[in-house]
C-alpha cells in the first residue's frame, strides 16, 4: 500500500519475567517471538486484551524493558543491547504516553515546572518559554497562562493527558508509544485526545504506536493494526481491511464484541474456565488462542502456526486459515451501530 | 409473591452530599425514579456524575463522609433509611444486592471463594444445613458456568471474568428483587465484557430480578437496559426507554454528545467524536444548568436555574429548550 | 518449596554475616582491647588458655584468613572459648545455663505484648476516633517511648522495695534448688512477673498502633464494603475480614520489632539481676570478659535469625498471594 | 537547569525551589491544624529550648558534689539531689543537651545511611539493589543493642562522637527498608518513567522526582532515628558503656541505679532521666502519628456517619448557591 521508510523494526523479540507466587516460582513469557516494523509517520495499532503482552511489548519498544531475546532496530541502529548512557539517548527519541493519567504527572509540580526541564533540555537555540507556549497551544491546553500554574490534581483527566503529551513532545521524539492513552478517560473525552495524537502525526511527522484493547478506536485512527494474544502477534492488516476481512478467530471475536452484533454459535469462544497464564509459560507449545478457540484442532495445541499471507499487507497466524477451514469475510455484519 | 405493579425501587427526590478536602460536594442532586419488577434500568454518565454514589445510596452503603440529606429511597416499599443497623443487615442482599466494578477488589484476598460464598447463607439462612448450602451454591455456579472446584480457590487465582461471574452468582444467591450493578464490566476486556453482559441478560431472563445497571458506556447501557437515565453533575438530564437511544429521537445536548462519542461505523472505518470541555467539578458547582460550559446551544438564560425534567414524547429531558430540541429532531427526520 | 529454600538461604547468609561480624569487630577496633585483656589475665590463666585466647582474638602473627578458618572450625565444633569471669568454665556452658531463662521470659512477655497489643489495636480501630481509641492511642504513644530500664527501676522502687509485693532480683528464691515441682514453678513465675510486666508495657504500644493503622487501612478497602453489603456483622467484619488482612503487615513487622524486644529484655534482665543471657552479657562487659561477650552476641543473633526465619515461613503460609515479579 | 524567564510570579527562583510553594504539600498545612502535631511539636520545642539554654537555666554545675546527698525536691534543689550530693535539676538540664546531641547526631548518620543504602539502589535496580537489599535485611535481623554493646565494649570509654557513630552505624537498617520499598513503588510510577524518558539523569530523577514525593516518610525516618538513638544511648549508658563523665539522661539512670536510688526510695533521682526520655519520645511519636494521619486519608475515616452534620451543611450550601 504505502511505501514508508522503516523507522523501527524488531525480530524475534522476547521478554521473560519470573514470578514467585507463594512457594512456587514460575517464568512467564509476556512477549514471545515478536517481529514487526513501524514506518516513519505511521500509526500502528497494537490491539489485545489484558495479559496479551501489549503493554510489555510497548515498553520494550520504548526501551523501558530490556528484551531477553531478539533484536530491536531503531532507525537502522541496533538498540537491543545498549549501554546505560546510549539507552538514555534512545529514551529521548522514543516517548511513552501512559494509561494512568493520575500517576502520569508528578503531583508536587505545576504544569510549568513539570515541563520546564524537558523543554529547556531539548529546545536547543530556542526560547524555552515560547516553545512551551507553542506546545500548550498545539495540544489545546488553553488558556495557557492558567494551565501553566495548575497542579496535576487541579486538572481534569483529559488535561493531564494533554500535559503528558506535551512532555513527550518536548524531547522531539521520532516515535510515540501511547499505552491505552484514553482508557481511563470518559468516553466523551476520548475522541479528542485520539484525534490530537493522530493530528500530531500530520503536524510533526511522528510515528505512533497506539496500544489498546478497544478495537474500534484503533480502527478509527490507525493505518495498520496488529492483534496480539498470549504474548504473540496473531494478525496484522491495514485498519480498513481488518474490519472487512478479519481472518483470525480471535480478531473476529474482538470485532463482534465491539459492534454489539448478535453472535453466532460457532464464533463464540469457550469461556475461560482456567486461570489465565498457562499459555504464557515457556513450556506451552501451541497457538496461544487454542484453549479458547472455537475452531481448535489437534495441531493447534501442538505447534505455533506460521504466518500466512492472505492479502496485500494482511498476514495471519492460524492453522485453521492455513488449512482453508476458515474463509475470509468473517463475520457477516448485519447492521451498523449508532 | 412479588406484586407486579408496585415498583421494586422508588427513589424520591434523593440528594446525597459528601465531604472532601475540597469541601462539600453534591454528588446526587434531587433525583427521582422508579424501577418496576423485572425491569432493567440503565444509568449512564461520565465519571464523577454521581451515578456510583447513587448506587451506594440505594444500598445504604455510603461511606462515612457522605449522607443522603434529602429525599427517600424505598426498596419493595421499605424505606431503607428507616431500618435499624440490624434490620438493614438482614434486609440487604435478601431484597437488594450489588455487583461492584471489580471483583478483584471486592472479594477478600485471604479468604477462599467458597468461604465468602457460604458466608451469605450463614448470615441469611442459618437454618440451612451445610449440605443444602453446598447444593445451592453449586446450582448458582452452574448458572454462571463456573466449575465448583473453584470454590477452593483464592480470588487472585481466578481470571477477571471468572471473578465477576462469581460476584454475580453471589449477588443472586438469595433471589433478591433488585440487583444493583455498578460498572460490572468496566474492568474487563472487550470480549469478556461482552460475555458477562450476555450472561447477565440470560440469568435475568431466568430469574426476573430487577436491575439498576450503571455504566459510563452508552453502548452497554442501551444493549442491556429497557429504560435509561442519563446523569450529568449529579442530576438526571434525560430519561426514557432504551429504544429512544437506539433510534433517532430528541435528546438532551449532553446525551447527543454521548451518542456522538460512540465509535460510529462509516464506510470502512469507525469514526469518533467527543464533547469538548471538561467534566464538571462537583465541589465547585456553577449556577444554572451544569452542562452549559460544554453545551453547543447554551444561552444566557441557562445560567439562571437548573432546568427540570419535562416530557418529550416517550421520554423526559431537562433542558431549557426542550421544544426546539424536539422540533429540531423532527426536522432531522 | 523455592520460597523455603530462599528463606533458608537468607538464614545461612545472615548467620554467616553475624559470625563474621563477631570475628571482625575485635580486630577492627583501635588500640586492640584484646591485647589489654590478655596482658591483664597473663598471671591468672594457664599458658594454654592464654594461647587459645590469643588465637581467638587475633593476637597472633598468623595470617587473617588462617585465623578466620580456625575461628570457623572452632565454631562448628561449638568451641566458643573459655569464660574469664567463670574461669575455667567454657563459654558454651555459661550460655547453656542462661539461655533458657531468657527464652522463657522474652518468649512469654513478647507473646503477651504481641497478642494483647494486636487485640487492643483491633479494638481501637473498631472504636476509631472515639474516646476508647483516643485513650489507647495517646496512652500507648507514651508507654511506647518508655525506656525499659527506667520502667523496671520504677517498678522495683514502688512494688519491690516500697510495697514488698514482689521479689526484687533473680529468677527464683536463692534458698530453693531448681527441680520439677509445682512449688518451684510458682516461685519462678512469681519472680518473672515484674520483669515480664516491664517488657510487656513498653512493648504493647508498638503492636497496638501498628495493628490499629493496618486495620484503618484495611477498613477502607472495597471488600470490607462488599462484606458489609452481604450482611456480615460489624464484629465479623472486624475479626473475619479486616483483622486477618491487617495482621499480615504486623507479621512482617516482626523483624523490626524483635530487635527492640531483644534490647529491652537485655536491659530488664540487668535491672532485675535475672540470670539470662542479657545479664551475662552485662557481667561480661563489666569484667571485660570478651570470649563470653562474643559467644553471647553470637547466640543472641542466631536465635533472632531463627525466629525471623520461622516468621517468614508463617507469613508465606498466611498470605496466599505473597508473590514477587521481576525480569528473568 | 530550568531557565524560564517570564512573568513576575514564576521566575527562575520559584522553579528552582518549587515544592513548598504549592498546595500539593498540603500535608504541611494540615499538620499545623492537627492537635497531636501541635502537642508533639510543643513538647519537642520545649526540650530543644532547654538544651539550647542549658548554661543559662541550669542554676548549678551538674558535676558539683557540694550539696547534701539524697535530699528530696525543695526550693533550693527543684528535683532534689543525688546520692553523691549533685543537683538533679542541673543534671537534667545538661543531660537534655547531651542526649539530644547524641540523638540528632546519630539520627543524621543513620538517616543518611538509610537514604544511600535504601533509596539509590532501589531506584537503580538490578544486582546493586539485590546486594544492598540483602545487606539491609541482614542488618535488620541482627539485633541492634547487643551489636552496639559489643562494639561499645571494644571501644572502651566512648565519647559523644563514638557513641553517635556506634548508634548511627548500627541503627539504619529498618528505615532503609521502609525507604527502599517506598522508592520501589515510586520508581515505577509513570511520572518517574516519563522523567527518565526525557533524558533526566538518575540523580536528578531521584532528587527532583522521587524525593519530594516521600518527604513525609523522610521526616518520619529522621524522627524515628532520633527516638531510636536516644533509647539506644540510654541503654548503653545504663550498661556503663557510654560516656559516664558526661551527664546525660542515660547516665542519670545509670548512676541512680548504681547508687541504689530504687533501694532508698529516692524517686526524684530516678524519675527525671527516664521521664524525659519518655516525654521526648512521646513528642516524636505524636508528630509521627500526626504525619501519618495527614498523609494517609484512610487514617482519618470516622467510625460513625456524620449524616446530620452533612444535612445541615447542605442546607447552608444550598442557600449560598441559590438552588
Amino acid at each position: 500500500m504505502d511505501e514508508r521508510a522503516e523507522l523501527l523494526k524488531t525480530s524475534g523479540l522476547t521478554v521473560r519475567f519470573f514470578q514467585a507466587q507463594g512457594l512456587r516460582r514460575t517464568t512467564v513469557v509476556p512477549v514471545n517471538q515478536v517481529s514487526l516494523s513501524i514506518g516513519a509517520g505511521e500509526i500502528l495499532g497494537l490491539v489485545g486484551e489484558s495479559g496479551s503482552g501489549k503493554t510489555t511489548l510497548g515498553r520494550t519498544l520504548a526501551g523501558m524493558i530490556v528484551a531477553s531475546q531478539g533484536r530491536l532496530w531503531f532507525n537502522g541502529r541496533d538498540v537491543t543491547r545498549l549501554g546505560r548512557r546510549a539507552l538514555r539517548q534512545y529514551w529521548t527519541e522514543v516517548q511513552m504516553i501512559f494509561q494512568d493519567v493520575y500517576n502520569a504527572l508528578n503531583p508536587v509540580y505545576t504544569v510549568e515546572q513539570q515541563l520546564s526541564f524537558p523543554i529547556s533540555r531539548h529546545a536547543v537555540g530556542k526560547d524555552p518559554d515560547q516553545e512551551l507556549e507553542r506546545l500548550l497551544h498545539l495540544t489545546g491546553l488553553t488558556p495557557s497562562s492558567l494551565i501553566r500554574r495548575r497542579l496535576p490534581h487541579e486538572l481534569s483527566g483529559g488535561q493531564r493527558q494533554r500535559v503528558a503529551i506535551v512532555r513527550a513532545l518536548a524531547s522531539r521524539p521520532r516515535l510515540l508509544v501511547a499505552d491505552e492513552p484514553v482508557s481511563m478517560l470518559d468516553v466523551s473525552l476520548r475522541a479528542e485526545i485520539l484525534q490530537l495524537l493522530a493530528d500530531l502525526r500530520q503536524a510533526l511527522g511522528l510515528s505512533l504506536v497506539y496500544i489498546t484493547h478497544d478495537l474500534p478506536s484503533a480502527i478509527a485512527i490507525c493505518d495498520r493494526i496488529i492483534v496480539m494474544y498470549g504474548g504473540r502477534l496473531i494478525e496484522s492488516a491495514p485498519a480498513g481491511d481488518l474490519v472487512k476481512t478479519a481472518r483470525h478467530p480471535y480478531t473476529a471475536r474482538l470485532l463482534l464484541a465491539a459492534t454489539f452484533d448478535a453472535m453466532s454459535a460457532e464464533s463464540r469462544p469457550k469461556p475461560d474456565r482456567q486461570a489465565s497464564g498457562s499459555i504464557l509459560q515457556p513450556s506451552y507449545r501451541g497457538c496461544p488462542y487454542a484453549p479458547r478457540c472455537p475452531a481448535v484442532t489437534d495441531i493447534c495445541v501442538e505447534t505455533v502456526p506460521d504466518w500466512i499471507h492472505v492479502d496485500d499487507g494482511h498476514v495471519v497466524a492460524c492453522h485453521a486459515v492455513a488449512s482453508g477451514r476458515l474463509g475470509a469475510g468473517l463475520p457477516a455484519r448485519e447492521k451498523s451501530p449508532g | 409473591m412479588t406484586d407486579t405493579t408496585k415498583p421494586v425501587l422508588t427513589v424520591d427526590h434523593a440528594t446525597v452530599v459528601y465531604e472532601s478536602d475540597d469541601g462539600l460536594a453534591c454528588a446526587v442532586n434531587d433525583i427521582s425514579f422508579t424501577v418496576a419488577p423485572g425491569q432493567i434500568l440503565g444509568i449512564v454518565g461520565e465519571s464523577g456524575c454521581g451515578k456510583s454514589t447513587l448506587a451506594y445510596a440505594i444500598m445504604h452503603l455510603l461511606p462515612a463522609n457522605a449522607a443522603l440529606v434529602e429525599g427517600k429511597i424505598q426498596v419493595q416499599g421499605v424505606n431503607v433509611y428507616r431500618l435499624t443497623e440490624d434490620e438493614l443487615r438482614r434486609f440487604r442482599w435478601q431484597h437488594v444486592s450489588m455487583v461492584f466494578q471489580s471483583a478483584l477488589v471486592t472479594l477478600n484476598p485471604v479468604l477462599t471463594v467458597g468461604h465468602q460464598f457460604r458466608e451469605i447463607f450463614r448470615i441469611h439462612a442459618p437454618a440451612l444445613s451445610r449440605g443444602a448450602v453446598g447444593e445451592r451454591i453449586e446450582e448458582l455456579l452452574e448458572l454462571v458456568r463456573i466449575h465448583p472446584q473453584h470454590l477452593r480457590s483464592y480470588p487472585h487465582e481466578l481470571s477477571g471474568g471468572m471473578r465477576q461471574r462469581i460476584a454475580i452468582a453471589m449477588a443472586i444467591a438469595l433471589d433478591p428483587d433488585l440487583v444493583i450493578m455498578d460498572e460490572p464490566t468496566t474492568a474487563l476486556d472487550a470480549v469478556v465484557q461482552r460475555e458477562i453482559l450476555e450472561e447477565i441478560r440470560r440469568i435475568q431472563a431466568i430469574k426476573h430480578f430487577a436491575v439498576v445497571f450503571i455504566s459510563h458506556d452508552l453502548r452497554l447501557i442501551r444493549y442491556i437496559s429497557s429504560a435509561v437515565m442519563v446523569m450529568y453533575a449529579g442530576r438526571a438530564v434525560e430519561t426514557g426507554s432504551a429504544d429512544r437511544f437506539l433510534h433517532p429521537a430528541a435528546h438532551h445536548p449532553y446525551t447527543r454528545g454521548l451518542l456522538d462519542s460512540l465509535p460510529e461505523w462509516n464506510v470502512d472505518r469507525f469514526q469518533m467524536r467527543g464533547i469538548p470541555g471538561s467534566p464538571p467539578d462537583l465541589a465547585h458547582p456553577i449556577s444554572g444548568c451544569a452542562f452549559r460550559p460544554r453545551c453547543p446551544i447554551a444561552r444566557s438564560e441557562c445560567s439562571l436555574a437548573p432546568p427540570t425534567l419535562r416530557d418529550v414524547g416517550a421520554g423526559k429531558i431537562a433542558c431549557i429548550d426542550v421544544q426546539s430540541l424536539a422540533k429540531g429532531n423532527e426536522a432531522h427526520g | 518449596m523455592r520460597y523455603i529454600l530462599n528463606r533458608f538461604g537468607f538464614l545461612l547468609i545472615s548467620a554467616w554475616a553475624a559470625v563474621s561480624i563477631n570475628f571482625v569487630l575485635p580486630r577492627l577496633m583501635p588500640g586492640n582491647p584484646a591485647l589489654l585483656m590478655v596482658s591483664r589475665y597473663a598471671g591468672e590463666l594457664t599458658p594454654r588458655a592464654l594461647h587459645a585466647i590469643k588465637l581467638q582474638f587475633g593476637v597472633t602473627s598468623a595470617p587473617l584468613l588462617v585465623q578466620y578458618w580456625h575461628y570457623l572450625i572452632n565454631l562448628i565444633h561449638g568451641r566458643l572459648g573459655v569464660s574469664l569471669t567463670y574461669y575455667p568454665v567454657p563459654v558454651s556452658r555459661v550460655i547453656a545455663s542462661s539461655l533458657p531463662w531468657t527464652l522463657g521470659l522474652a518468649g512469654t512477655a513478647t507473646a503477651i505484648a504481641a497478642i494483647a497489643g494486636t487485640w487492643l489495636g483491633i479494638f481501637a480501630a473498631w472504636r476509631r476516633n472515639r474516646w476508647p481509641d483516643s485513650i489507647l492511642t495517646t496512652g500507648t504513644t507514651f508507654t511506647g517511648a518508655i525506656p525499659h530500664q527506667w520502667f523496671g527501676l520504677l517498678l522495683l522502687l514502688g512494688l519491690g522495695y516500697g510495697l514488698h509485693w514482689f521479689p526484687v532480683a533473680h529468677a527464683y528464691s536463692t534458698q530453693m534448688t531448681p527441680q520439677w515441682t509445682l512449688a518451684f514453678a510458682e516461685n519462678v513465675v512469681y519472680h518473672a512477673l515484674l520483669p515480664a510486666i516491664t517488657i510487656v508495657v513498653p512493648g504493647l504500644g508498638g503492636w497496638l498502633l501498628h495493628m490499629r493503622n493496618n486495620m484503618m487501612q484495611t477498613i477502607g478497602d472495597d471488600y470490607i464494603v462488599f462484606a458489609r453489603a452481604k450482611g456480615v456483622s460489624p464484629r465479623g467484619l472486624m475479626l473475619q475480614h479486616a483483622a486477618r488482612n491487617a495482621l499480615l503487615p504486623s507479621v512482617t513487622n516482626f523483624a523490626m520489632a524483635i530487635g527492640f524486644v531483644v534490647g529491652g529484655v537485655l536491659l530488664v534482665e540487668v535491672v532485675f539481676s535475672y540470670p539470662g543471657v542479657g545479664y551475662q552479657l552485662f557481667t561480661a562487659v563489666q569484667n571485660e570478659d570478651y570470649p563470653l561477650m562474643q559467644g553471647l552476641f553470637l547466640i543472641i543473633s542466631l536465635s533472632v535469625l531463627m525466629v525471623n526465619f520461622l516468621v517468614d515461613l508463617l507469613y508465606a503460609w498466611l498470605d496466599p498471594r505473597s508473590r514477587r515479579v521481576g525480569v528473568d | 537547569m530550568a531557565n524560564v524567564t517570564h512573568g513576575a510570579s514564576a521566575g527562575p527562583s520559584a522553579a528552582a525551589n518549587p515544592p513548598m510553594r504549592h498546595t500539593q504539600l498540603a500535608w504541611v498545612r494540615r499538620l499545623g491544624k492537627n492537635r497531636k502535631a501541635r502537642v508533639g511539636l510543643g513538647i519537642f520545642a520545649a526540650f530543644v529550648l532547654i538544651a539550647v539554654l542549658a548554661p543559662a537555666i541550669a542554676r548549678y554545675n551538674p558535676g558539683s558534689t557540694n550539696f547534701p546527698p539524697l535530699a528530696p525536691p525543695s526550693a533550693q534543689h527543684w528535683f532534689g539531689t543525688t546520692g553523691l550530693g549533685q543537683d538533679v535539676y542541673a543534671q537534667f538540664v545538661w543531660g537534655t543537651r547531651s542526649s539530644l546531641l547524641v540523638g540528632f547526631g546519630a539520627s543524621v548518620i543513620s538517616t543518611v545511611l538509610a537514604v544511600v543504602i535504601g533509596m539509590y539502589p532501589a531506584y537503580r535496580g538490578g544486582w546493586l539493589d539485590n546486594v544492598m537489599a540483602t545487606f539491609t535485611n541482614i542488618f535488620l535481623v541482627i539485633p541492634g543493642l547487643p551489636l552496639m554493646i559489643v562494639a561499645a565494649a571494644y571501644v572502651h570509654q566512648s565519647n559523644t562522637l563514638t557513641l553517635m557513630l556506634i548508634i548511627g552505624l548500627t541503627g539504619w537498617a529498618g528505615r532503609a527498608r521502609v525507604l527502599r520499598s517506598q522508592t520501589l513503588t515510586l520508581a515505577h510510577r509513570e511520572f518517574v518513567w516519563a522523567a527518565r524518558l526525557t533524558g533526566a539523569s538518575d540523580w536528578r530523577v531521584l532528587v527532583r522526582e522521587i524525593l519530594p514525593n516521600m518527604l513525609s516518610l523522610f521526616v518520619a525516618s529522621l524522627m524515628y532515628g532520633i527516638l531510636g538513638a536516644i533509647l539506644a544511648e540510654a541503654g548503653l549508658e545504663f550498661l556503663g558503656l557510654g560516656n559516664l563523665t558526661q551527664v546525660s539522661w542515660g547516665s542519670m539512670l545509670y548512676w541512680a541505679s548504681n547508687g541504689g536510688a530504687e533501694l532508698n526510695g529516692a524517686w526524684w533521682w530516678l524519675l527525671p532521666g527516664g521521664l524525659a526520655i519518655a516525654l521526648f519520645g512521646t513528642s516524636l511519636a505524636l508528630m509521627n502519628f500526626a504525619l501519618d494521619e495527614v498523609t494517609n486519608p484512610r487514617l482519618r475515616q470516622p467510625a460513625s456517619r456524620s449524616g446530620e452534620r452533612l444535612a445541615r451543611a447542605w442546607q447552608v450550601m444550598k442557600g449560598d448557591i441559590g438552588q
